[in-house]
């Protein structure tokens, strides 16, 4: 009923080709930052902030960046963790090399580091292709392990290669309390994904997706694939750098290299398939889904075995919730394969036509 | 759903969730938030850990009612020997009613923390491991890496060869290689020794071993290579067993090879059995259920059904330092009641005051049932660690035997090199030194 | 048709190609008048569509030379192909399956688009108005096509004619002066086929367009195209006017014989 | 020299373990198309459920021939690795015919994490023993060529006759006999299988059964050297360079890719390593197949893929 687009007529190419084409969403998403900005800081508590939220936005925009180059330009990629520790240690080098850096300006410099490191490591998939490019991105995974373990200079000599950063502050302003962190990942991750969803429905964005859907023909319309293979890398581990930075400093504040190990990679690239290929939106339920999820079942576990009248022990708890994490993977790609970002568009079709049946 | 309305309701769940279980812990109690790790690549030396500090805890209530009356409660939260989860299990745990103190169980978790709890006022105990220069208390104010650092450890096992071969002088011309767990964990004794290295003439080769360590044969060829006189194991969890196997596979004399506290645990020698006979690893416990504090374990907690752990683990090396961690804790929650007012619920900053005005003579030792299980221990605002002895005891076969009397680790180099490493920590953070004053906090 | 036919525009010399043993074209030349339609006509597996992906640089040949308005080349790249204005359609749809219409026919303009990314990151000043303009062409295919229904559609959902027109529209975007089209007639029913020929002999005469035309439809061809290639086993068995082609012997045993 | 010869020699011992691993990725690639990141858990499931088994059995029957335990206790695990297969073909391969391959991949990981909570569950998560009487102590050949001769590892030698002995069974198995040369079908082309016949899912079933017994020795050898525990899940990792080098649907390729990535990356360690303060190992080994790959895309003996338009 209320999720109607007829008298909305599209006088000029500007008014359809803008990112919410419909009233409603544009209202919808309005209403949501709105939600975002000002009513969640309200209603958080602490541990929301530091434990679920902060970790989300920076897990979402990683996501992001990890859904440009799988999601637009099918390169499966299992090296983003390696893109993240980059952007972190590449940032925190400026940051305490170069005194009175601006903390932005070192994430973004962290940024470019990550982005040259990606494609450095994109240029196999120009041979290269599917899961051999997956497998041959973990290299770029082992060899930041390696790299940020064994040369020293990057840990600014710290004995034991573990860095830390302190009194942060972003134009002026002291970044110490949860909301403050919240509200400076936020606007990031916001920016970022409207940067992204510009470039996605540009030119840039359908040299991507050419080469993703069939990169023969791709070729012989007179995309390069070289550039935009690169490109993707580039735009994409720049966005994970910034992630990356942004877990280092905001979110641990100290770390070593083991905070962007394997697993990171992997779950990125869960979130973007459970999340949904090739959508903006898809990276943030699956970033919502794989940071939350195992959390909440960690804690649920107990309250629902409390209704049962037995208290699970720590140990039940853990393998319960790998066991349940596992399944519901599996149960989200069985019921759609394309995706939570599928359901959800699925979901907007049947609001259009509610309550006539197509 | 939204993807932010969407996990919002996650959140609200959670929120309930969060609710509901700090029901559990009224304010009248103290509070332990246990992160542990009973599952995962280090669960066979996380799980005896926790369990120690479990019992203990369940201990004192059931023997002496509490500390004062003070009923101590607890909840585990599972890390996984992950940073993120153990932040997460840290921000989950720390605004608990009565919150004491924590102990990470985990290098990379303690470096995560060691920010945060700053600012939370919380302290931080790493009992034998973290940070070696946290020991420098006027510069690390929550930090408490009792009882030895990575760097005592490392040179309490040099001075035991030294005497092995006697005297430190003979160690000339040596060859010792370090084969350790690359990450901090593994890289931070090498500072020390190339210290002791420079001292002694003595030539210190270097070989990680990739983490977690199942596949360390081209480190063992390295050695077979180099045939060093002696072997410092620097590992954690199952890089402990397979490095003993392959000293085994490449013929290498276990009896030269001598590990850390944490590379000295039935964990790591238990299935290589005969083939770690020789092994030597410090200690800076014992084992076994003769102790006491052991004893009463049994009687009043396992013997009522409360035991955390299977009964046989009682008493073993890593148990058994989980009761230390937990005694120490208690004790110091002890201590600042006698300052702050017995029967109260100590908050995070007087307990970091009772840690670091710890007393532990040898009479409270025994009165605490601990008698032989450790040397005698005292912090100050200076001194974070309160002891830097510990012993070398050597793998039989079947079970550990001491191999050496406690050896103190040598001020004279420590004392520098933590100065001036907390002094960089202080410069790159742009702090100061805490003020004699501020002891009295 | 009484149009002009200007001189060879695109010149194929000597041309083989071989996969390990197989060979697929032995010697082939022909050449391709300007404003002309050529077709190259042969049983399945005679080539044809090997003949075009040495055209468009996609197979590298082992000999001869492309020479392509006075510049020649031993083996083209597509990138450049595409930028001298050679466009291409695909015997089993290429289509970027994705994407929408609108985009895929967008894509083929993307050749034309000059803002760098970051202006198209910020899609603010000469980016946007670049994507207006573009839109405002490919808007115009759209019409000549009759798909304005289906601008939104993922081109997956859309009949096999219709796509076999994306097909043409995406060609058609980047305005080439060659184009080349893999049997753009394959399995349509009678009317499609009309459309299809309509549209290539419209963009023909409107916009000039050379067309190189791979088809089986006798009839079509016969109909259509000024000059005929025929090829059999990768080699070329005929060469000339419709007529020509049609009388000659080794093209009727070799092609008209087999076919139905 | 001697000590080239030893490194050679624990390069191809630890190399013949990673084909192992391999081969379990190769074999359920080859017949559905699914990249099977599940194969380290597969090899930690198996591995812990043939070591409690063998721990239990001796109470429970009241055996106590040493040999005839372990080997109740492999067959047992067998059968439980079977009727994993079986569930995941009808929970999961099913459900998920002719997906993209990361869908696939992502299938997979969730099917490990279930089988790492499910294996610590049921069997619990601390070290256990598997023992097949494997000899421990090293022995020392060409003494009379070198001075103290050319130390082997025993240990390492049987585990590398099982899995040759396995290899070449797996060998006999698909040339010889009709399921095989089904299963070759199948792997060539789903659709013309079908056509002809052959039940796709049963092949699956099979295939999956093969590779999780695959895992089982794999689990059984690693397990007798390093006790088996959580860690044994991460040998996957070590073995995935072995697939790409030798290429995802050979399985020659993957016997010699476990080989050459075997030694290749112990004769980095050993002689590079100390120049860059070791460690190297693991990313020398995935950047030894990255440039395999820049030369063979297809990998060793993979096929060659034609674009075709």
């Amino acid at each position: 009923m209320f999720y109607r687009e007829n008298g909305q007529f599209k006088t000029s190419y500007r008014a359809d080709q803008q990112i919410f084409p419909i009233r409603q969403d544009r209202i919808a998403i309005a209403l949501l930052l709105v939600l975002a900005f000002a009513v969640v800081p309200l209603l958080a508590s602490d541990y929301l902030f530091r434990a679920i939220l902060i970790p989300f936005l920076i897990i979402a925009l990683a996501a992001l960046g990890v859904n440009v180059l799988v999601g637009y330009c099918g390169q499966i990629s299992l090296g983003s963790g390696a893109f993240m520790a980059v952007g972190a240690y590449g940032a925190y080098n400026f940051f305490v090399r170069i005194p009175g850096m601006p903390l932005i300006t070192a994430l973004i410099l962290g940024g470019v580091c990550a982005m040259l490191f990606g494609m450095l490591f994109g240029l196999p998939s120009l041979r290269v292709k599917g899961l051999y490019l997956a497998v041959a991105t973990l290299a770029a995974q082992f060899f930041s392990d390696w790299m940020f373990l064994r040369i020293k200079w990057f840990t600014n000599d710290s004995p034991s290669g573990s860095v830390s950063v302190n009194s942060l502050q972003v134009l002026g302003l002291p970044l110490e309390g949860a909301a403050s962190k919240y509200w400076f990942c936020l606007s990031i991750l916001v920016l970022m994904a409207l940067l992204v969803k510009n470039l996605v429905r540009g030119a840039i964005g359908r040299e991507w997706m050419a080469i993703r859907d069939m990169d023969v023909a791709a070729a012989v319309i007179g995309i390069r694939p070289m550039y935009a293979k690169l490109s993707a890398f580039a735009v994409s581990s720049f966005i994970i750098g910034i992630a990356g930075g942004l877990w280092g400093f905001v979110y641990l504040g100290a770390w070593e290299p083991a905070a962007f190990s394997v697993d990171q990679s992997f779950r990125l690239l869960f979130m973007v398939i459970i999340g949904g290929l090739g959508s903006v939106m898809g990276s943030f339920f699956g970033a919502a889904f794989i940071v939350v999820l195992p959390i909440a079942l960690n804690q649920l576990l107990p309250w629902v075995g409390g209704w049962f009248g037995f208290a699970p022990s720590t140990t039940v708890v853990s393998h319960t919730e790998l066991m349940v994490f596992g399944a519901l993977i599996v149960w989200f790609l069985v019921v759609e394969p394309h995706g939570l970002a599928k359901l959800w568009s699925i979901g907007k079709q049947k609001m259009r036509l509610w309550p006539f049946p197509h | 759903m939204k993807p932010r309305s969407l996990v919002l309701a996650a959140l609200a769940l959670l929120s309930a969730t969060t609710l509901t279980t700090s029901a559990w812990a009224q304010a009248k109690e103290q509070f332990f938030p246990l992160l542990s790790y009973r599952t995962g690549p280090y669960a066979p030396n996380g799980v005896p850990w926790a369990n120690g500090k479990q019992d203990y805890i369940k201990l004192i209530n059931a023997r002496d009612g509490g500390i004062n009356g003070v009923k101590l409660s607890f909840e585990e939260c599972e890390t996984g020997y992950a940073t993120d989860r153990g932040v997460e299990c840290y921000e989950r745990l720390k605004s608990r009613p009565g919150v004491t103190l924590i102990d990470p169980q985990a290098t990379g978790i303690t470096f995560a923390l060691t920010e945060k709890v700053t600012a939370d006022k919380i302290p931080l105990i790493t009992l034998g491991y973290g940070l070696s220069v946290a020991q420098d208390g006027m510069a690390f104010k929550w930090n408490f890496p009792l009882m030895g650092s990575y760097w005592t450890g490392a040179d309490i096992l040099i001075q035991h060869i030294g005497k092995k071969e006697g005297g430190l002088d003979k160690l000339k011309g040596k060859k010792i290689a370090l084969v350790y767990h690359d990450s901090p964990f593994g890289k931070e004794p090498i500072p020390l020794l190339q210290e002791r290295a420079r001292m002694h003439g003595f030539e210190l080769q270097m070989i990680p071993v990739t983490a977690p360590g199942v596949e360390q044969k081209a480190a063992w060829l390295q050695v077979r290579q180099s045939r060093p006189d002696f072997v410092l194991l620097w590992g954690w969890g199952v890089m402990n067993a397979t490095a003993l196997k392959e000293a085994q596979a490449t013929g290498y004399p276990r009896d030269k090879m001598y590990g850390v506290w944490w590379a000295g645990a039935e964990p790591d020698v238990k299935d290589v059995g005969e083939g770690a006979k020789g092994y030597n690893a410090l200690a800076l416990n014992t084992s076994g259920q003769q102790p006491k504090v052991v004893q009463d374990i049994l009687k009043h907690v396992h013997d009522k059904g409360q035991g955390t752990g299977p009964r046989e683990e009682v008493g073993s090396v890593l148990y058994t330092r989980g009761l230390i961690i937990q005694m120490l804790s208690v004790e110091a929650v002890r201590r600042a009641q006698e300052r702050f007012g017995k029967g109260k619920v100590m908050t995070g900053e007087q307990v970091r005051w009772g840690l670091e005005n710890l007393a532990l003579d040898q009479k409270r030792l025994d009165a605490l049932g601990f008698s032989g299980v450790m040397r005698p221990l005292a912090t100050s605002c200076a001194d974070h660690m309160g002891s830097t002895w510990a012993r070398v005891h050597t793998w039989d076969g079947a079970k550990w035997n001491f191999s050496s009397d406690f050896i103190e680790a040598d001020e004279q180099i420590l004392k520098p090199m933590v100065r001036a490493g907390a002094d960089k920590y202080l410069a790159d953070k742009k702090m100061t030194r805490r003020t004699p004053a501020d002891c009295q906090s | 048709m009484n149009k002009k036919i200007g001189d060879v525009i695109l010149d194929v010399r000597n041309i083989s190609l071989n996969f390990g043993g197989v060979k697929a074209l032995t010697d082939i030349s022909f050449d391709v008048r300007e404003h002309e339609i050529r077709a190259i006509i042969g049983p399945n597996g005679a080539g044809k569509s090997s003949m075009l992906n040495c055209i468009n640089g996609v197979y590298a040949p082992q000999q001869g030379s492309i020479r392509f308005r006075g510049q020649t080349f031993t083996h083209m790249n597509s990138h450049q192909v595409a930028q001298m204005g050679v466009a291409r359609t695909f015997q089993n749809l290429a289509l970027f399956k994705g994407m929408s219409v609108l985009d895929n026919i967008m894509s083929g303009r993307n050749l034309k688009i000059k803002s760098n990314i970051l202006w198209q990151a910020l899609r603010i000043g000469p980016a946007e108005r670049e994507e207006m303009v573009h839109r405002q062409a490919v808007e115009h295919i759209i019409d000549f096509l009759e798909i304005q229904a289906y601008r939104k559609t993922p081109v997956g959902q859309l009949p096999y004619g219709l796509q076999k027109r994306v097909d043409l529209g995406r060609a058609l975007a980047m305005e080439p002066q060659v184009l080349l089209l893999d049997e753009p007639m394959a399995g349509m029913n009678v009317e499609e086929k009309q459309d299809m020929c309509r549209f290539v002999l419209d963009v023909n005469d409107e916009f000039g367009t050379t067309v190189v035309l791979i088809e089986h439809d006798m009839g079509v061809v016969m109909d259509i195209s000024d000059r005929v290639v025929v090829l059999d086993y990768g080699k070329k068995i005929g060469d000339g006017t419709p007529d020509a082609v049609r009388s000659h012997p080794d093209v009727i045993k070799a092609y008209l014989g087999t076919s139905h | 020299m001697a000590f080239f010869l030893e490194t050679l020699f624990g390069g191809l011992m630890a190399g013949m373990l990673y084909s192992l691993v391999g081969l379990g990725f190769v074999l359920i690639f080859k017949a559905s198309g699914v990249f099977n990141f599940a194969q380290g858990a597969m090899v930690l499931f198996a591995a812990l459920a043939m070591a409690r088994f063998a721990e239990w059995l001796p109470a429970l029957t009241g055996l106590h021939n040493g040999a005839l335990v372990a080997l109740l206790a492999f067959a047992l695990a067998a059968v439980l690795m079977g009727a994993v297969a079986w569930l995941v073909e009808r929970l999961v391969l099913r459900h998920l015919v002719n997906q993209e391959g990361a869908t696939l991949l992502m299938a997979t990981l969730g099917i490990a994490y279930f089988l790492e909570g499910l294996g610590q569950a049921l069997f619990g998560n601390d070290i256990y023993k598997i023992d097949i009487g494997m000899p421990k102590e090293p022995i020392f050949v060409l003494d009379s060529v070198f001075p103290g001769g050319v130390l082997i590892n025993k240990e390492d030698l049987y585990a590398a006759l099982i899995a040759a002995l396995l290899v070449a069974a797996l060998s006999l198995f698909f040339q010889k006999t009709s399921t095989g040369r089904a299963l070759r079908a199948v792997a060539d082309d789903h659709q013309a299988a079908q056509s002809i016949g052959i039940p796709l899912n049963r092949i699956w079933v099979i295939v999956w059964c093969v590779a999780g017994v695959v895992a089982l020795v794999a689990g059984m050898i690693w397990g007798s050297k390093l006790g088996v525990q959580f860690s044994l899940a991460t040998v996957a990792l070590r073995a995935l360079p072995v697939v790409i080098l030798g290429g995802l649907t050979s399985v020659p390729g993957a016997i010699l890719g476990g080989l050459i990535i075997g030694v290749g990356e112990k004769l980095s360690e050993v002689f590079l390593g100390p120049y860059v303060g070791g460690g190297i190992e693991i990313w020398f080994a995935y950047v030894l197949a990255l440039g395999f790959l820049l030369v063979r895309p297809q990998g060793l003996f993979g096929e060659k893929i034609i674009d075709r338009v």
